[in-house]
């Protein structure tokens, strides 16, 4: 677990940030940061709007009102491409594979902004070796895969643009215990690295176990901002919003 | 009497392959896109009278205009696209349907009203007169036409296939939220992929207006023949749209042949059923699908 | 009404709009004229014209809205015979006269309507004025016939099979095809294979001028002669040296050398910078024979114009018309015609006559 | 009352399931557990009529159901959710769990244009167990919104509801729990352990989450690559070292 | 639920009073051409709102019926109106059912353009079978309805306008029943996931079997009342303008919601009729204007009205 550090740079910066499907508002005002090297957990219970801010920051649904700032520059209205540019990979609930492609051009595709064939190969390696069963399935159509099968190519996938910043929401759905335990390896070997992470996790402990700090989230709003050891020593809130 | 049959198999063939390039353009804006494109033939219509207008009002030759019709039916795409197409996006097939069928009857009544209704021709490129071949009869155009096709689809199908922008478009059109979120800019696929099946369209209603007519009134049967051959392949494949223009043209040459002219159109349509009886989801098509 | 107002049925969308603009033109010409001298009755004539879209439904809507809401005392068109026969039910519940100057269809003038008049040709009336001429002069023993799959096609080529075969002709077969095929490929092919002395087509401008330039290009020698607009300067264009030597009886051809039709022409084409068809003829001459009756029955009274137009003497610019019992025209002239250099020559002439 | 013989599927070259066999008896919860691609949603599939199995049996009350298709087999009562949600997105959660219930509801089709085919004391019963299911379920609240604006985790737990409201005899989850936040997996499990003989008579579970298993099974089907590595009750699985080592992983 | 028997009701009532004391026969035939609409696009909207498939060959129901109705009733034959009408309907179901059982295994786009090539077939077949249809000459020996020269108040178009009041009735009925029925729900159900339905318990073959073997018969007794009222049947009532026409009314209107094809059919005739003044930019405008629907209200005019007035729509009680 690392250290927080008040003095890295903050990378990324939501104020009072408003947001919603169609007339429906979300988000009434959300603000946290991520710093550079932090791991950062989003908690909250079901509808909170946890995955709503994860799709703010990626540019996938426009916020209303608030300032959503990279390095101190506005992202506003950024598209998902733009951001991505910047260093923010997003990987989505619900896994949203591409069903017609196989497992290969699935992993590929993340790479897509890639401009060097050699590196594209390279990363491509590090993807089948974190995860050798989808090199077993490389010619797999991915929509034949299990559903743990199909979250490990969600992950590989958003791994591939080697991100600042890696959003990761529910990574662990429908894995198996042991290979949760792999995938949140994997995010602190990434973080080891100097990467950081903003992750939504349903279950508290794992999520803590990587986390140095925690956001908790309820209807849209956040009702509180820990570091993870604080969090757990504070079981009214776990039991209250986070079943601990 | 197998001098007959060959010529009428070559006549099949040449009219299927007519048939494929005309349906290459509504592969990609149907077949991939998963848009039921009713404007199609309008399309094809548009290139075939632009053609008419490059080659015989502005006198250029047969090349240059067609690479301004393909740029000027490009550019529409993608405004099309652009600025109304992406309006219906998402909400379903109907209100594409919808939109496309009043896309084509404003075409073909503007055409109508801007260029009248007869039939004009567009200029060859090359000679008409006959080429005998063995015991088989046919024109230099039509070789060179079956050429352009072949090149059309082969072209098409490498990009689709083989090239990055081809993966870009697959993606998006299985699932757009994701290709966003590698790096994909969803609106400019989604604009390039109807610009190029517009261009397409167009191409093969100049190159076609140069053997047969080009009309305003053209685009439904174009249509109709179009969704037949995409059909018939299996959505989105090429190899599949080819072997299924192939299929049409040769089916109804034999028909005509042997059975009865009037009712060669009825062959195509029997042979939909027939096909999608045994074969549900086209002569090719992967299935991806699972509970 | 300080005008006379004429309605006029065509299809003007659709796949024949091409003919039925044709026609539209036509009738605009003869209004032109007759306004110019003073209208009818004293007052300017309107034409409110209506797009039938070829469709029995589409032009029951137009008829019902020219008699109900424009109030024409009388009505010309429709194209297609199936929408003249919807539109007739409507001219006779409103007893309004209708008059076709188009529909071929034998049987229209055969169903006792007496709201229905027709200038055009029929079939068999075409068929019994050049069966002969086309056996005799071109010297035709064996016949293939090729036709546009509709009630025109059909009937057209029903009657000169029927009148050839009488003198002797021999049929090798019959093909349709459908308004809109690009690719007679086929049928030609079949056609070389049989080796006829002579092929009769019955087909309009677009599919006509496809079917000789792909004789062409498969090389077939046999002699072409048939019914449809070839007479035209269109069908030329479109079907260029495929069009040389090629027989048409037609009702009209531009070059018919008559006063009537040099004024008509020199009026078209600086109208329209193009030179009148079958279709423009038909237009002129059925709006000119509607005015011409208006004008003697004395007022703008369905009725009245019905009886006048019944005892019609009109010379046009393929001849003069006048109506039998059944109110199908006669006493004017059909041409064939030989396509030379893309100019319409015509070869023999007759007048069209009818059995009462 | 559910009985499945040597049950083996592959498609091409990949053995999905390979001889599987298990029952689940009347008044039990039985779960099936083991790594991701394990097989677990293919038995589900084979189960229920899905897929049709290269080889093996399904019995259903000592019948042979092998490959009766899936609306026959939710006739039966055996009614299944899915592991990628399955939900009416434009209708309500009420009208989802409503619709569910169409076995109750149903008329014979030539009854359609009768006047009154359907009484109004059915319409009231349907009506009331959508509410009490939906009670059940924690969706009270969010009774008219349309589903497709769920969120994830509270459209696996309408799926639930939906599933339940169809009168299963045997329920078959398949991971109703993923995208459940601990307290919320707890709540599940409590229910799910009242199920039995209340609302449903067994149930099959296929879930990733250990806590729940362990709590709410009677008996536990453990898949590895296609084939069953081990079957026991929680206590004997959670001692299995084989188990362990190819499922748990760091976590034993 | 209430309020749709309502406006259906009083769309009933309204026709029947204008058939009634309307005095100007150009608007009585637009009267009529809006009520044969009506039918012809609720019977499509029951496949396309209520199954969630896009026939694009619904015309074929509607063409058989026509072709029905002047077979029988030619001179030669003699069937009398209360028959023939029963008759169209009843062939175009069993059409219906013997083109359901092939196509209804397909769905998506498959079904769209197979089910436009049963109607392309059908329209080939009218058209060169001349020994039953006559061929492209079309029937036109179809006589007025004797029923109807029975009663002179219901002489010329207002008989027109009051069979079609009741036939069109029959149709709202038929549709009612249908969607409020379980039948129609297991429909809807499976219209939104086929997985779901299934696992329900619903046979998805046997629902939109059901459905669209209803849809065919009210296609069929749509053109049945077209054939006596136009007289005259070609192979165009098998073309590609009718389906056209039909979906514009459908989506127009709004799909899946009874009032929809009512709607639509309202707003295209008459759009149709007054633009009518625009000569040749008819259909320019025509083109335009639906195009310009489609963009403001994606879901038709009834969805439209749905989002800003959902109040009305109490759907709590759907079940
Ligand atoms: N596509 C959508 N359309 C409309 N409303 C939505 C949509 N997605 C989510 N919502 C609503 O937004 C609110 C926040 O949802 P969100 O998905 O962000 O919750 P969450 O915290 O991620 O929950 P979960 O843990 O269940 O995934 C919820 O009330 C939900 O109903
Ligand atoms: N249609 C198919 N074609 C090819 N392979 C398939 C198909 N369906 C399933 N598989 C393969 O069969 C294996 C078993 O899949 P299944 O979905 O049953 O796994 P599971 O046990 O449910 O896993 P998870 O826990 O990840 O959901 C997987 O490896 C999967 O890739
Ligand atoms: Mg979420
Ligand atoms: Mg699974």
């Amino acid at each position: 677990m690392s250290v927080i550090n008040t003095e890295a740079e903050v990378l990324l910066d939501l104020k009072d940030v408003v947001a919603g499907y169609g007339n429906l508002t979300a988000l009434h005002g959300v603000s946290l940061n991520v710093k550079q090297g932090e791991v950062v957990a989003l908690l909250g219970a079901n509808g909170a709007g946890k995955s709503t801010t994860l799709r703010t920051i990626s540019g996938l649904i426009k916020p209303s009102a608030g300032s959503l700032r990279w390095k101190g520059a506005s992202i506003v209205g950024n598209a998902p491409e733009k951001i991505l540019r910047l260093g923010v990979s997003h990987c989505p609930e619900e896994r949203h594979v591409w069903p017609e492609m196989t497992v290969a051009e699935n992993v590929e595709l993340g790479g897509y902004l890639l401009k060097s064939k050699t590196e594209l190969q390279r990363r491509k390696d590090i993807a089948f070796h974190r995860f050798p069963r989808l090199k077993e399935r490389a010619g797999q159509l991915a929509g034949t895969l299990s559903g743990g099968e199909q979250q490990m190519l969600a992950i590989a996938r958003a791994l591939m643009s080697e991100p600042t910043l890696l959003v990761l929401d529910e990574p662990s759905l429908g894995l198996s215990p042991k290979m949760a335990f792999e995938v949140f390896d994997v995010v602190r070997e990434i973080n080891s690295h100097g990467v950081s992470i903003l992750l939504v996790e349903q279950n508290v402990h794992n999520a803590l176990s990587v986390a140095s700090r925690a956001y908790v989230l309820e209807t849209g709003r956040v009702i509180a901002e820990k570091s993870s050891e604080s969090l757990l020593n504070d079981p009214d809130l776990l039991s209250a919003y986070l079943g601990g | 009497m197998f001098d007959l049959f060959l010529q009428f198999v070559v006549n099949g063939l040449v009219n299927g392959t007519f048939y494929a390039l005309s349906a290459l353009g509504l592969t990609l804006i149907f077949g991939l896109m998963r848009l039921v494109n009713f404007a199609h033939g309008e399309f094809y219509m548009m290139g075939g009278l632009l053609g008419w207008v490059v080659t015989q009002k502005l006198a250029m030759d047969f090349f240059s205009g067609l690479l301004l019709v393909v740029a000027i039916m490009a550019l529409f795409g993608w405004l099309l696209d652009r600025y109304v197409m992406v309006r219906v996006r998402d909400k379903g097939p109907e209100p594409g349907i919808l939109l496309t069928i009043g896309l084509a009857i404003f075409l073909t009544n503007t055409a109508l009203m801007i260029v009248g209704t007869a039939p004009q021709k567009v200029l060859a490129p090359v000679s008409s007169a006959p080429l005998f071949i063995g015991p088989i009869v046919i024109t230099q155009v039509r070789l060179f036409a079956i050429a352009v096709s072949i090149v059309a689809i082969v072209g098409a199908r490498l990009l689709i296939q083989k090239t990055k922008l081809g993966k870009a478009m697959r993606a998006t059109f299985q699932d757009a939220t994701a290709a966003s979120l590698v790096g994909i800019n969803t609106a400019s696929i989604y604009a390039s992929t109807f610009a190029l099946g517009s261009a397409l369209a167009a191409t093969s209603g100049m190159l076609l207006g140069s053997i047969y007519v080009a009309q305003a009134s053209i685009g439904g049967l174009i249509s109709l023949k179009a969704f037949v051959v995409v059909i018939l392949g299996g959505m989105g494949n090429f190899a599949g749209a080819v072997l299924g223009g192939l299929i049409l043209g040769v089916a109804e040459a034999l028909w005509g042949g042997y059975v009865q002219t009037g009712t060669v159109d009825m062959v195509g349509f029997a042979l939909v059923i027939l096909i999608l009886f045994f074969r549900p989801y086209g002569l090719f098509s992967v299935r991806a699908e699972r509970a | 009404a300080d005008t006379i107002k004429i309605g006029v049925i065509q299809p003007l969308t659709g796949s024949v709009a091409y003919n039925g603009a044709a026609d539209v033109n036509g009738s605009k010409i003869a209004v032109k004229e007759r306004n110019a001298k003073g209208g009818v009755l004293g007052k300017q004539v309107e034409l409110v014209i209506e797009d039938g879209e070829c469709q029995p439904s589409k032009t029951v809507s137009a008829a019902e809205k020219l008699v109900q809401q424009d109030k024409v005392p009388v009505i010309s068109g429709a194209f297609c015979s199936s929408a003249t026969i919807a539109a007739m039910g409507v001219a006779q519940k409103y007893k309004v006269p209708l008059l076709s100057g188009v529909s071929s269809k034998s049987d229209l003038t055969e169903r006792g309507n007496e709201w229905f008049f027709r200038t055009a040709e029929t079939d068999g009336l075409l068929a019994r004025a050049f069966a002969k001429i086309l056996v005799d002069q071109l010297h035709l023993k064996k016949i293939a016939y090729i036709g546009v799959n509709d009630d025109w096609g059909r009937g057209g080529m029903t009657e000169f099979s029927t009148q050839i075969e009488g003198m002797g002709g021999e049929t090798a077969m019959k093909l349709y095809f459908d308004h809109g095929t690009t690719d007679f490929y086929t049928m030609l092919t079949r056609v070389r294979a049989a080796k006829p002395d002579g092929v009769f087509v019955a087909a309009e401008t677009q599919d006509g001028s496809i079917l000789v330039k792909q004789m062409k290009e498969v090389n077939l020698q046999s002699k072409v002669f048939g019914v449809g607009s070839w007479a035209t300067a269109d069908f030329a264009r479109l079907a260029g040296d495929a069009s040389q030597g090629i027989h048409a009886a037609v009702p009209y051809a531009y070059t018919i050398d008559r006063a009537e039709n040099k004024k008509f022409v020199a009026e078209y084409k600086s109208a329209y910078g193009e030179l009148p068809g079958k279709y423009s003829a038909a237009g002129y001459n059925a709006l000119n024979i509607i005015m011409d009756a208006i004008e003697r029955a004395g007022a703008a009274d369905p009725d009245k114009i019905r009886q006048a137009l019944a005892k019609t003497d009109y010379n046009g610019p393929n001849g003069s018309f006048k109506f039998n019992s059944k109110r199908q025209a006669y006493g004017f002239d059909a041409v064939l015609v030989r396509l030379n250099k893309g100019e319409p020559e015509i070869v023999a002439q007759a007048t069209v006559t009818a059995d009462e | 009352m559910l009985e499945v013989k040597s049950l083996s599927k592959s498609f091409g070259g990949i053995h999905a399931v390979q001889d599987i066999d298990f029952s689940v008896a009347k008044g039990s919860i039985v779960s099936l557990i083991g790594p991701n691609g394990a097989g677990k949603t293919t038995c589900f599939n084979l189960i229920t009529g899905f897929y049709r199995p290269t080889r093996g049996q399904v019995l259903w009350d000592g019948a042979d159901v092998t490959a009766t298709n899936p609306h026959s087999m939710a006739r039966l009562g055996v009614i299944r959710t899915f592991q990628k949600t399955n939900v009416l997105r434009n209708l309500t959660a009420f009208e989802n769990v409503a619709h569910a219930q169409y076995l109750k509801g149903r008329t014979p089709l030539w009854r359609t244009f009768w006047p009154s085919s359907e009484t109004a004391a059915v319409k009231k019963e349907i009506s009331e167990s959508s509410f009490a299911i939906l009670e059940l379920m924690g969706l009270g609240k969010r009774l008219h919104v349309e589903a497709g604006a769920l969120s994830c985790g509270e459209l696996r737990l309408l799926e639930v509801g939906v599933a339940i409201a169809a009168k299963p005899r045997l329920l078959m989850l398949d991971e109703p729990a993923a995208g459940l936040n601990t307290r919320e997996a707890e709540g599940l499990a409590e229910l799910l352990s009242a199920l039995p003989g209340k609302w449903v008579d067994s149930i099959l579970l296929v879930e990733h989450n250990m806590n729940l298993i362990m709590k709410v099974s009677d008996n536990i089907v453990v898949m590895n690559f296609g084939k069953k590595l081990a079957t026991g009750t929680p206590a004997e699985i959670q001692h299995n070292e084989q188990v362990l080592e190819a499922y748990m992983g760091k976590a034993a | 639920m209430k309020f749709e028997r309502n406006v259906l009701v009083g769309f009933l009532i309204l026709s029947m009073l204008l058939g009634a004391f309307l005095q100007n026969d150009y608007f009585l035939h637009l009267l009529v051409l809006v009520l044969m609409y009506t039918m012809l696009a609720s019977s499509l909207n029951l496949i396309v709102g209520y199954v969630g498939e896009f026939p694009l060959g619904h015309v074929a129901f509607f063409g058989l019926g026509a072709y029905t109705v002047a077979i029988l009733s030619a001179p030669s034959v003699g069937v009398p109106l209360t028959l023939t009408i029963p008759a169209a309907a009843v062939v175009a179901a069993a059409a219906g059912w013997l083109i359901g059982r092939i196509t209804l295994r397909l769905n998506g786009p498959f079904f769209v353009i197979i089910t436009l090539a049963f109607s392309e077939v059908l329209r080939l077949l009218a058209g060169n079978w001349i020994s039953l249809t006559n061929g492209p000459m079309g029937i036109s020996s179809i006589p007025h309805p004797a029923l109807l020269d029975m009663v002179p108040w219901l002489q010329g178009k207002r008989g027109f306008v009051m069979l079609g009041v009741l036939l069109a009735a029959i149709t709202f009925y038929v549709g009612y029943r249908l969607v409020y029925s379980s039948a129609g729900r297991a429909a809807v159900t499976l219209r939104e996931n086929r997985y779901v339905a299934q696992s329900v318990g619903i046979d998805p073959f046997r629902y939109s079997m059901f459905v669209f073997v209803i849809a065919a018969f009210l296609a069929g007794v749509a053109g049945a009342y077209y054939a006596t009222y136009i007289s005259f049947v070609g192979p165009e009532v098998f073309g590609f303008p009718f389906t056209a026409t039909m979906i514009i009314i459908v989506l127009l209107g709004g799909k899946g919601s009874l009032i929809g094809p009512v709607l639509g059919a309202v707003i295209v005739t008459l759009l149709e009729a007054y633009l009518r003044e625009f000569k040749e930019l008819r259909l320019s405008l025509f083109g335009l204007i639906v195009m310009a629907v489609v963009l403001f209200a994606p879901d038709g005019v009834m969805g439209y009205v749905r989002q800003r007035f959902l109040p009305f729509f109490k759907r709590a009680s759907h079940a």
